[in-house]
């Protein structure tokens, strides 16, 4: 068996209201080190946490926005978002904040590792997933 | 205006807590009296003094225990949440033998009564929880 | 007799928010905490079910919390008053009664 | 200012699953002592509260229905059951426990103070109520 | 390849169940814990959907669960296989991976 | 079957630990290896030892314990999870400079690490939240 396995990090909840989001970025973060193959689905409300200009000035909470941008310096190669819930939030990908991936060895680069995907493609993702992470 | 504030969820995974925070401490502001907070469920959670919380995130249990200084605030636990969670005082530990206690200062434990009184004698409640 | 009700759930993850509106009089103000902001928002599917309530009752939401969640003010739906906590204990006190839907 | 007040306890989440159900069947046992004027509402899946025949041998929990049956001796004079709450369960009134009342002293008696209210009553009783606790 | 995916929320208070069944393959099964087995409940308006599921996917709920919220035999869905948590044990060895809905 | 469990709720709250409790229980009977019992967010109040249910309810901690001390489990709580919530052990208490410990036998705290260990090194994981 490889060590090498493919995660998923499923992100169901809205940023704030409670702390999964957040705990569920520092499983991301500490994982970067196992160096597997990581991917984040954004379903549901958890499609909220990507939503561009976060401002806890006024909440005394740790604003994690910035957290998610650098998410392609810790080896995660795509974060998907599920379209239908997006539209039923009035959200489009434009709303969302992009995040930037390079191959350090390769030097090959991605502008925007985020992308919105349809029923089929989630079920497809989850499917060859080997490990689903849910918070 | 006499307020009773209850809080029904623990410190971090919720963040009723912190809206229970500050309301309680924009009333306080405005010159309200609150009457007591009272914390069941997960809540008692919040008068643990043994977190630590991240250097760049907020401190909840001393956030609370400041305010109780400043406007001498009653904050008591249910005793009976306690026990199943874990929150001990002096008089929990000697009865039901523990060796250690964990209340922050300006916490007490007692029973479910103190949240029915408060209900009673103030002319609000507000629930905060999950 | 008015009361104030709370609702600090996400329209898209509960129903808290469609049963205040359902069980609260002609009158009432609700308000909008933590991820119940999600609410009033413009453009969701459940701002058919706000704008409706708001024909006999006020809505109310916190600053505080749509700030957080990226919630501009061109994106709240008109009519929405956003207020902060003081504003908070102001409409506890202006009402009968607080009544949280969790 | 009467220090009798009505006080509602509003029930929306089903047993078992979370303690919400149970921790505030005790706020209304402690409160019997304080001889307040109490009912109790349950909708959504507060409803299944109180549905006949629960069996927790399994499940090594504490089966805490047979204590709504005894709430008419701790001075709730109504249980209330939001009718559409039940339909959407496939449930109706046969389903549920009946929970009988007694005053000692004019020795009035109640079979079943367990009762389906539709919309237009919950609206009206929850505006009665002076004093709403939310679990 | 065929996964489990858990469910153990109610269905008439999130969308857990709905979207387990919107988003597993053909061939996976869904066991209901917890809350989760209201959904093996006969007669409720989430009935359609469990039973539309159950065209290409297994259905099952845990027995303990379902005893303690008085879901007797027969009002348990036919098609839905009840289990213990040795069978629960079973599921998780049999498919190639779990997958919680909460 | 080599199975990594992962437990995001407290006790008592949310039946999410009794659920985990009871598939940890029988995979370990019908003699399946538990590689690692994870607690994460809320999940690390598990594994506090000042715990007194009522006589007649479950001790959610002591059969963790117990269940540790017969197939020699390992109980790990996220360090992370464990100072936002107030649980300590003696290390944790001489690190943040804490007067008590709380933690239970047969726990230990350690970081995040150790959940994703968990998850490459087995067969499945299983997660049990709210």
């Amino acid at each position: 068996m490889s060590d090498i396995k493919k995660f998923m990090y499923l992100n169901r909840r809205a940023p704030y209201g409670t702390i999964y989001a957040w705990e569920s970025l520092e499983v991301v973060l500490i994982g970067a080190a196992f160096d597997q193959q990581v991917s984040l689905m954004f379903m549901d409300d958890g499609v909220f946490q990507l939503v561009k200009g976060s401002d806890t000035s006024q909440s005394d909470m740790k604003n994690f926005l910035p957290t998610y941008r650098t998410l392609g310096d810790y080896g995660v190669r795509h974060l998907y978002v599920d379209k239908a819930s997006l539209e039923a939030r009035g959200l489009t990908t434009d709303d969302l904040i992009e995040v930037a991936w390079e191959d350090f060895e390769t030097e090959e680069e991605v502008d925007n590792i985020v992308e919105a995907v349809d029923a089929d493609q989630v079920v497809q993702l989850m499917a060859e997933s080997e490990v689903v992470f849910s918070f | 205006m006499k307020l009773a504030v209850q809080v029904n969820e623990g410190p971090y995974q919720h963040q009723a807590t912190d809206s229970a925070y500050h309301f309680t401490k924009a009333a306080l502001e405005k010159g309200h009296e609150v009457f007591r907070v009272f914390f069941y469920h997960d809540g008692v959670l919040n008068g643990t003094r043994l977190t630590t919380p991240p250097q760049d995130d907020r401190n909840i249990v001393n956030r609370w225990v400041e305010l109780a200084e400043k406007y001498d605030l009653d904050l008591v636990l249910c005793v009976a949440a306690a026990q199943r969670r874990g929150l001990v005082d002096d008089g929990e530990a000697q009865r039901n033998g523990k060796d250690a206690t964990n209340i922050a200062p300006k916490f007490r434990i007692s029973g479910l009564g103190q949240l029915i009184e408060a209900a009673i004698q103030s002319d609000r409640l507000v629930v905060f929880g999950d | 007799m008015a009361d104030l009700h709370t609702v600090n759930k996400s329209p898209f993850d509960k129903n808290s928010l469609e049963a205040a509106i359902k069980f609260s009089q002609a009158g009432s103000s609700i308000l909008l905490i933590e991820d119940g902001v999600y609410g009033a928002m413009k453009g969701t599917s459940a701002e058919a079910m706000v704008k409706g309530a708001m024909g006999d009752k006020k809505m109310y939401a916190l600053k505080s919390d749509l700030m957080a969640r990226a919630i501009k003010d061109d994106r709240i739906i008109e009519g929405v008053t956003v207020v902060d906590y003081a504003g908070f204990v102001d409409l506890v006190e202006a009402n009968d009664k607080v009544q949280a839907w969790l």
